[in-house]
């Protein structure tokens, strides 16, 4: 494999950890939405490259797929949902971890992501080799979101960053698994972000805000 | 020749019956017959079945593949028949007793769903001590628990039933787990729960697991036989329970701790002639004596009639145990013929307990009866009202306090001899603490002889120190019979005392037989003089003999004399009402003073005086004095609320915080990727 | 023939819900759900018969196949399906006379009762591993819906917790099956990579390293939907605030399904890497739950999630005694997954019922059940007892075996952390139980059961209860056992 | 098992006994109101009293049940009983198979026992009292009794009195060191259980000192003879007991009339100089405090546990 694919993989992965952190680097709803729809196209990119390095062709589909459905599809939905909500302030105005800290945290566990996958006997697969990392970090990030926010309109964000690194993951070990799976997957991802918004719907008919706050009446203390 | 297996199965079945039957009569009029006729049926057949297989041989069934890995093994020998025979006996008298005991209750509540319990309950007994497979034995211990706890919590509707229920089901649950653990040990030695493979290769297993089986069974069977200080939950439980139930309880239950305790020692985990096993006996004699004591002296000063009883259970188990552990020592040290004889002793106070004290709760039972009070201090004068219960109640009572000629006095007799005889074993130190041992003994004896006294005067005798009911007077006459049952053979093991100890004799393959029923029981010493002898069937003619020649002479000498009844002496003042007399908690106050740090004793009195300025005129005084239970609150109640309170940390973890939740899952994964970047770095 | 079974079993919860959307009255729902459940406990009947008869089944082609270990995890669901239904009628139609749902609710109740029926049937019967990944976050999906079948507050807070969470674990579910399957493919194998009897056949082939963390990943992901601690906080809310039928079918049933996916791939991993790995794991999760189970029934207030803790403890017991293997250890997790799938549902419609007759889940406010319906009272206990594992009920027998397994396998620390969790477990949930059922009840509650239907299934659960306490068919046990030779990796090359 | 000759010479023991027991209280109370200075009725004086009380109506209080009415009678049977297995004059006494030491001990319970509830049974405060109070000493003294016995046994080989005495006889005139600590707690034990000073005082009716007499208070006629003549028969049991055990001389091992005769003179000089010794001591110490008794007792307790040590290291 030339130098060249290679390194056009290394900057192409390194771009995708970029417009992740953006993702966390955030405050304002609709500055996630952008990041995260910046972040698709990134993926969508990594996926043409990934096709292109392996020359697989449903792989280009797949970049397709993710175009349309995960820059443009969802955060649409999301826009829309966030368009129905009345509510005056979409920001996140207090995390659990100031931004600095956050930053800092997410650099600590982009490192780790490194670290586990090191033992990995990936050499041989300089696809794998690349973009395993990167989308353990993904998740790792993902579930810091999740973590950190409070406003229930984020962790979505965070989910569908999750997401975003489970499909790099698949694809750059899988190259394609079998299409049923592949369908099934994007359908449940579909359909998990239709119900969570109508369950955001709910929630700021009932609580009338998105702070998860609201949501501490089961507990045991 | 009818076959021992059909035998055991028409009992199981009798009693299965009797459960059935007892679930389909709904509470019609003749439910209490339907209910414990077949239980009485039953208990016939069982004694007629233990004796039958004592004589014989023994009784082995196993049905495979009931469950998986497990066979339904059940073992009749010896031991088991003998314990069979307790049950039996007593189950039959309680029964019968319970025909009339259960009116009461059929009036105000259904009693079919009692006695679907009562009969279960009984079954699940027999099962146990039948049972030669670990799985099925505890099995049937835990049916036998849950039997019994439901049968405890049967007035429901008083919250404390269920409060002293609950100790008693946790506590029993606890011990299980023990039993469990100690069959466990054989199991990884064996792998089979059989009993027979523990029988065939226990003298194999190491010396270790040896003893941790015994300790694990000895926790396990003592918080059953109430063994202080797993006891605790007898004097709450026996009280709630309904007076038949206490009755069988601590007549029959308990003994299934001696029981297992027994099957332990000398056939599972049978400890080898040697020295080494010496201290398991020791423990047995120090728990016993321990429970004997402290059991006996929370019953003098306890108020409520049937937890005096039930202390007094405490006390007699304590008796057992320090025969069961005479034995093992002599065992250990091939005193074989001692051995024999503590364990006799231990089982001949087994059957004895069994005897007086089921026929003491069923005493108990009628006062409540007939009084619906549990309270010494607002009884008294039932002799006049009860006859028939109070002669029964004495029979019990005199027994009960070792007084000769009654059963209670051969058993503790020979538990004295045995004692004594440990001047036998070649060891200063076990000698000497032996004898030492003997002390607490003695005070027991002479406490439980009190204990009665009290018992039996505060409750039957004098005028009621509070306001009892009108109209009370005698119960059923079933009752009585019940009652009547069980102290007859109060009297026949204490003037044929022969019986029992054959019956033991025979039950444990162990050598001594008497000729003849009439023999005296004697003890040989090291140099082949009499040791010690006893006939209590002469001993009861000298007796009869005297009684008739005293009553003659005395006759002869003061000629007729006249009876004139009269006000008691009341030191000229007049007016001597039932406030005046001795109350219970009066009548212990002097042991009460000797023992005080065991009681916490807690005085408080007020008075009123006619003029503040002077306190010689008093108007009224008040005096109430409470004892407390240093078991609970120094051992039991630090532990459970320090249990509690970690169990309260730990649960915070449910903050209802959805970050929450997530950052455990994040930290979980990321600390497992570590942990296998680390095993394998 | 295999594949119109299979066929069949799958289509009829699909035109059951199909028919129940078409005609859209309560009434029909309700008796074509009944219908379909009773069809499909029907077929798995036959179909378990076949298994037994011939070891496995296969269909269309690869792509179900259905053995021993399968047989277990489906005979369950199917039970379960069909009680709950059969219950679903009284409660709901109890809830609709109330007015808390109405006929709209009630229908999509019923379609999400088919689809989530479809969706369980699937994860047991599928060898394709990235379906049953799908079908279990399809479970998630459904029965979310089923939680907020009703707005209300706690519903919707249970189902958005029950959403993230699962959905997060099972997305690390996913990267374990992707790894699987990675390592699947470098051992270079020729069919489909993602059909779990190719990886157990190549199994031995695998990257150790590589199946480790695969492991991780799975234990971490599909526990999080089996409720194994500290994954498990979504369990109680989920539970408590569903619909008691679907709390029944939740933890009943779903966390099984969950637990299917850890043992399959747990086959796979011994297969790479041995034993030690995967038990240790599986220990040291069990105790924790075990241990977080016992804490907080103790402190509990609401009926419904101490059942749901109690679950959250005995699929700790489950993976305890996989962890602890051997023969005896896994035919006791196995026979615990059946009894438990029978005792926790009784449970649950005991306390349905309970909760609809005193109008509140709050424990402290029932007293005296025994006396106000009998029959659930009693049976109430009876499943009560069973929970906590006293004989002679079933549950007795599936604990005994685990633990003395551990005893078998020198797990002692193990062990007897867990006898004394087990022991507090006992004394908490009988403390609790006991105090509902006895004492007197307030005078104002009505006198009677809640009706037949409402009676009908727990005497079915009952007497399945008792009757496994000291008697196991000798099919079931054949099954059992095969599905315990299969779990330690026997009967593979 | 027991011969006719036996039989007789167990009985004729037994009445000897019974015969010598008022005797022996008339010696006691005599020597103390010499020590006392003062007169004090002639030693047959308990005889008349028994004579009397015999021939004398009963007032029986109308709370009375027939345990009151029964008791006086079980007293007398258990203790007589019990005289049977004392040894008196014959070294092996005849009834040396049928019982031992410890059924004394018991026979004394039983008596106990049934004069307690004869106390409480007539509802009056003094009977109450009496048997609050016999409830703690007799309990009390239980382990010294015990521990006494156990000393004995050991030193003699069992607890069947008749070994013990043979044994005793044969044994060196000094008997063993052990001996003479159980021979202090014997001695104790036999204050309690008769009820002398610093136990009990017969003399009065004072509620103070009042033990037995509070328990036997409402009795009369031959009731109250019989509670004081077996009360005295108890006594001098408890004597000869001690006499035999532990200045075990001049026991008569053959029941040829010449060695009876010696057997019966040593037999009664020991008793009689037993009983002067006990009556100088009573009339020389005071009554005790009720809740200083466990202490006597403890001494008792102590100087056997003594005892046992002595023999055993």
């Amino acid at each position: 494999m030339e130098p060249l694919q290679l390194d056009i993989m290394e900057i192409s992965g390194a771009i995708l950890l970029i417009a992740t952190f953006g993702v966390i680097a955030r405050r304002g709803f609709m500055d996630w939405l952008n990041a995260y729809r910046l972040q698709s196209i990134v993926l969508a990119g990594v996926t043409a490259v990934i096709g292109y390095v392996t020359g697989i062709w449903e792989i280009y589909v797949a970049a397709v797929l993710t175009l349309l459905i995960k820059s443009i599809a969802i955060p649409k939905v999301l826009t829309y949902v966030t368009r129905q909500l009345e509510m005056e302030s979409k920001t996140e105005t207090n995390p659990y971890l100031s931004l600095r800290a956050s930053i800092i945290v997410s650099a600590l566990l982009v490192a780790l992501a490194y670290f586990f996958s090191q033992q990995l006997p990936f050499k041989s697969d300089p696809v794998v080799d690349i973009y395993l990392p990167v989308s353990m970090a993904q998740f790792f990030l993902g579930l810091l979101a999740l973590v950190n926010r409070r406003t229930a309109l984020s962790q979505v964000v965070g989910l569908l960053v999750i997401e975003n690194g489970l499909f790099l993951f698949t694809l750059a070990l899988t190259h394609g698994v079998s299409l049923i799976i592949e369908v099934g997957i994007f359908a449940d991802i579909l359909v998990g972000i239709v119900i969570s918004s109508i369950l955001l719907f709910r929630m700021s008919r009932t609580f009338d805000s998105l702070d998860v706050g609201n949501l501490e009446n089961l507990r045991d203390d | 020749m009818i076959d021992d297996l059909v035998l055991f199965q028409v009992v199981i079945s009798s009693f299965l019956g009797g459960s059935i039957l007892s679930l389909v009569s709904r509470n019609c009029g003749f439910a209490r017959y339907v209910i414990y006729l077949p239980s009485m049926v039953g208990s016939v057949l069982a004694v007629f079945f233990s004796l039958h297989v004592m004589t014989g041989s023994p009784l082995s069934w196993t049905v495979p593949d009931v469950v998986p890995f497990f066979n339904l093994e059940i073992l009749v020998d010896g031991v088991s028949a003998f314990f069979i025979l307790v049950i039996g006996t007593v189950s039959f008298a309680i029964s019968l007793y319970s025909i009339g005991y259960s009116k009461e209750y059929q009036d105000t509540k259904r009693i079919s769903a009692f006695g679907f319990l009562f009969n279960i309950f009984i079954a699940s007994m027999i099962l146990v001590v039948s049972s030669n497979n670990g799985f099925f034995f505890l099995m049937f211990w835990e049916l036998m628990s849950l039997t019994s706890f439901f049968l405890v919590i049967y007035n429901h509707e008083k919250e404390e039933n269920i409060r002293s229920g609950m100790t008693y089901l946790v506590m029993t649950h606890l011990g299980t787990a023990f039993i469990l653990a100690s069959f466990l040990l054989g199991y990884i030695q064996t792998g089979s729960l059989s009993f027979d493979s523990l029988r065939a290769s226990s003298q194999s297993f190491p010396f270790l697991v040896k003893s941790l089986m015994f300790v694990f069974a000895f926790l396990g069977f003592g918080t059953k036989a109430g063994i202080v200080p797993f006891h605790t939950w007898l004097p709450k439980a026996h009280p709630s329970a309904p007076s038949n139930v206490s009755a069988l309880m601590s007549a029959v239950m308990i003994k299934m701790g001696i029981y297992g305790l027994v099957r332990t020692v000398f056939d599972l985990a049978g400890p080898g002639a040697s020295p080494d096993y010496a201290w398991w006996g020791v423990l047995l004699i120090v728990a016993g004596s321990a429970s004997a004591l402290i059991g006996i002296l929370y019953a003098v000063v306890e108020r409520d009639i049937k937890r005096t009883l039930a202390y007094s259970s405490i006390e007699n188990i304590g008796i057992i145990l320090i025969g069961l552990g005479l034995s093992i020592v002599f065992a250990s040290y091939h005193l074989v013929s001692l051995s024999a004889m503590a364990l006799v002793a231990s089982m001949l106070h087994t059957v004895n307990h069994s005897f007086f004290k089921g026929l003491l709760f069923m005493g108990a039972g009628s006062v409540v009866y007939s009084t619906h009070t549990r309270d010494m201090e607002k009884l008294g004068g039932l002799v006049k009202m009860m006859p028939w219960t109070t002669l029964l109640f004495l029979v019990g009572a005199v027994s009960i306090s070792g007084l000769p000629p009654f059963n209670g006095f051969v058993s503790e007799w020979l538990v004295l001899q045995a004692l004594i005889s440990s001047s036998q074993i070649p060891s200063a130190i076990l000698q000497i603490s032996i004898a030492f041992a003997s002390l607490p003994l003695a005070l027991t004896i002479g406490l439980a002889a009190a204990a009665f006294v009290r018992l039996f005067a505060m409750t039957f005798l004098s005028k009621a120190r509070g306001k009892l009911a009108p109209g009370i007077g005698e119960v059923p006459r079933t009752m009585i019979a019940g009652m009547a049952v069980l102290a007859s053979a109060c009297i026949l093991f204490g003037l044929v005392p022969s019986l029992g100890i054959s019956l033991s004799t025979t039950a444990f393959h162990l050598q001594y037989q008497p000729s003849s029923p009439f023999d005296a029981v004697a003890l040989q010493n090291a140099s082949g003089k009499n040791f010690a002898a006893l006939s209590m069937p002469v001993v009861a003619t000298i007796m009869a003999c005297i009684s008739l020649a005293s009553f003659g002479f005395i006759r002869a000498m003061g000629g007729k004399t006249a009876r004139t009844p009269s006000g008691t002496w009341d030191c000229g003042f007049g007016n001597l009402n039932e406030r005046m007399e001795y109350t219970a908690a009066s009548l212990s106050q002097p042991i009460r003073a000797v023992f005080k740090p065991l009681f916490k004793a807690h005085n408080e009195s007020d008075k009123e005086f006619h003029l503040q300025t002077n306190p010689y005129l008093v108007r009224s005084m008040r005096f109430s004095s409470s004892t407390r239970n240093i078991f609970e609150e120094s051992l039991y109640n630090p532990v459970v609320s320090s249990t509690l309170l970690v169990l309260d940390k730990i649960r915070k973890i449910q903050t209802g915080k959805v970050n929450s939740y997530l950052l455990y899952i994040m930290v979980t994964i990321i600390l497992l990727l570590l942990f296998v970047r680390m095993s394998h770095a | 023939m295999p594949d119109i079974a299979i066929l069949l079993l799958l289509l009829t919860p699909l035109v059951g819900g199909v028919l129940v959307t078409i005609l859209g009255k309560k009434n029909y729902a309700e008796i074509i759900t009944i219908s379909s459940a009773s069809l499909v406990l029907i077929q798995v009947i036959f179909i378990l018969s076949k298994v037994i008869h011939d070891k496995t089944i296969t269909a269309f082609g690869n792509m179900f196949y259905i053995d021993s270990l399968g047989a277990v995890i489906l005979l369950p669901i199917s039970i379960v399906g069909f009680v709950a239904v059969l219950y679903s009628k009284n409660y709901m139609g109890h809830q609709y006379d109330m007015g808390m749902v109405d006929d709209k609710h009630i229908v999509r109740y019923y379609q999400g009762i088919n689809a989530f029926l479809l969706s369980m049937i699937v994860v047991p019967i599928t060898n394709n591993l990235g379906i049953m990944w799908v079908t279990v976050e399809a479970t998630t999906l459904v029965s979310v819906l089923l939680i907020m079948l009703y707005f209300k507050e706690n519903a919707i807070e249970a189902a958005w917790k029950y959403l993230i969470i699962a959905t997060v674990g099972l997305s690390f579910a996913l990267v374990g099956t992707v790894f699987f399957y990675y390592a699947n493919i470098n051992s270079g194998t020729s069919e489909d990579a993602m059909d779990w009897t190719g990886m157990v056949h190549n199994s031995k082939l695998f990257n150790p390293a590589l199946v480790m963390i695969a492991f991780v990943f799975i234990l971490v992901g599909y526990g999080t939907k089996a409720g194994l601690a500290p994954m498990h906080t979504w369990l109680p809310d989920a539970h408590s605030e569903a619909p008691t039928p679907v709390s029944a079918l939740l933890s009943g049933v779903l966390l099984n399904c969950a637990l299917y996916g850890i043992i399959r791939f747990r086959i796979v991993t011994i297969g790479a890497i041995g034993t030690a790995f995967s038990n240790e794991l599986l220990i040291i999760l069990a105790v924790v739950s075990i241990g977080i189970g016992a804490a907080s029934i103790y402190f509990q207030k609401d009926m419904k999630r101490m059942l749901a803790y109690s679950s959250v403890e005995h699929m700790g017991l489950v993976s305890l005694g996989i962890g602890f293997g051997g023969l005896v250890g896994v035919y006791g997790a196995i026979l615990q997954i059946i009894n438990h799938a029978i005792a926790k549902p009784l449970m649950f419609f005991a306390s349905g019922n309970v909760s609809q007759k005193y109008e509140t889940k709050v424990m402290s406010k029932v007293k005296g059940v025994i006396k106000v319906m009998p029959m659930t009272g009693t049976l109430f206990l009876i499943g009560g007892f069973a929970l906590v594992g006293m004989p002679p009920f079933n549950i007795f027998l599936s604990e005994f075996l685990v633990l003395s397994s551990g005893f078998q396998s020198g797990q002692f620390l193990a062990v007897s952390v867990v006898i004394v969790f087990l022991v507090v477990t006992f004394a908490a949930f009988l403390r609790h139980l006991i105090k509902m059922i006895f004492g007197t009840p307030a005078a104002e509650v009505k006198k009677d059961e809640m009706g037949k239907l409402a009676v009908i299934p727990l005497a079915i659960l009952g007497s399945l209860v008792i009757v496994l306490g000291f008697y196991i068919p000798s099919q079931l046990q054949e099954l059992i056992h095969n599905a315990s030779v299969i779990i330690n990796g026997g009967g593979f090359a | 098992m027991l011969s006719i000759s036996d039989i007789a010479l167990g009985t004729v023991q037994v009445l000897v006994l019974m015969a010598l027991s008022p005797l022996l209280t008339g010696i006691m109370r005599k020597t103390k109101a010499r020590t006392q200075k003062r007169v004090g009725a002639g030693i047959l004086q308990p005889y008349y009293d028994i004579e009397k009380l015999l021939r004398k109506d009963e007032v029986v209080s109308d709370q009375a049940s027939w345990i009151f009415r029964v008791s006086p009678w079980v007293n007398f049977v258990a203790i007589v009983t019990a005289a049977f297995f004392i040894p008196v004059f014959l070294a092996n006494s005849p009834f040396g198979l049928i019982g031992d030491l410890l059924l004394v001990v018991g026979l004394f319970s039983l008596a106990r026992f049934f004069t307690m509830l004869a106390g409480l049974d007539v509802s009056s405060t003094f009977g109450g009292l009496g048997s609050s109070r016999e409830m703690m000493i007799s309990a009390l003294l239980e382990p010294a009794v015990f521990l006494a016995i156990f000393v004995v046994a050991i030193t003699y080989g069992g607890t069947s009195l008749s070994t013990i005495v043979e044994s005793a006889s044969n044994s060196a005139v000094l008997p063993h060191p052990q001996l003479i600590f159980a021979a202090i707690a014997m001695f104790v034990v036999m204050l309690g259980e008769t009820g002398r000073l610093p136990f009990g005082n017969h003399e009065t009716h004072l509620e103070l000192t009042m033990v037995h007499e509070a328990m036997a208070l409402e009795y009369s006629g031959k009731s109250l003879a019989l509670m004081e003549w077996s009360q005295s028969i108890k006594q001098i049991l408890l004597f000869a007991l001690i006499a035999n055990i532990f200045v075990p001389w001049g026991m008569a091992s053959s029941a040829s009339p010449y060695s009876i005769g010696i057997g019966m003179a040593t037999f009664v000089i020991k008793v009689a100089a037993l009983a002067v010794g006990v009556a100088f001591l009573e009339s020389s110490v005071a009554k005790w405090r009720l809740f200083r008794l466990p202490d006597l007792v403890a001494i008792a307790i102590a100087s056997s546990m003594i005892g046992l040590a002595f023999y055993y290291l």
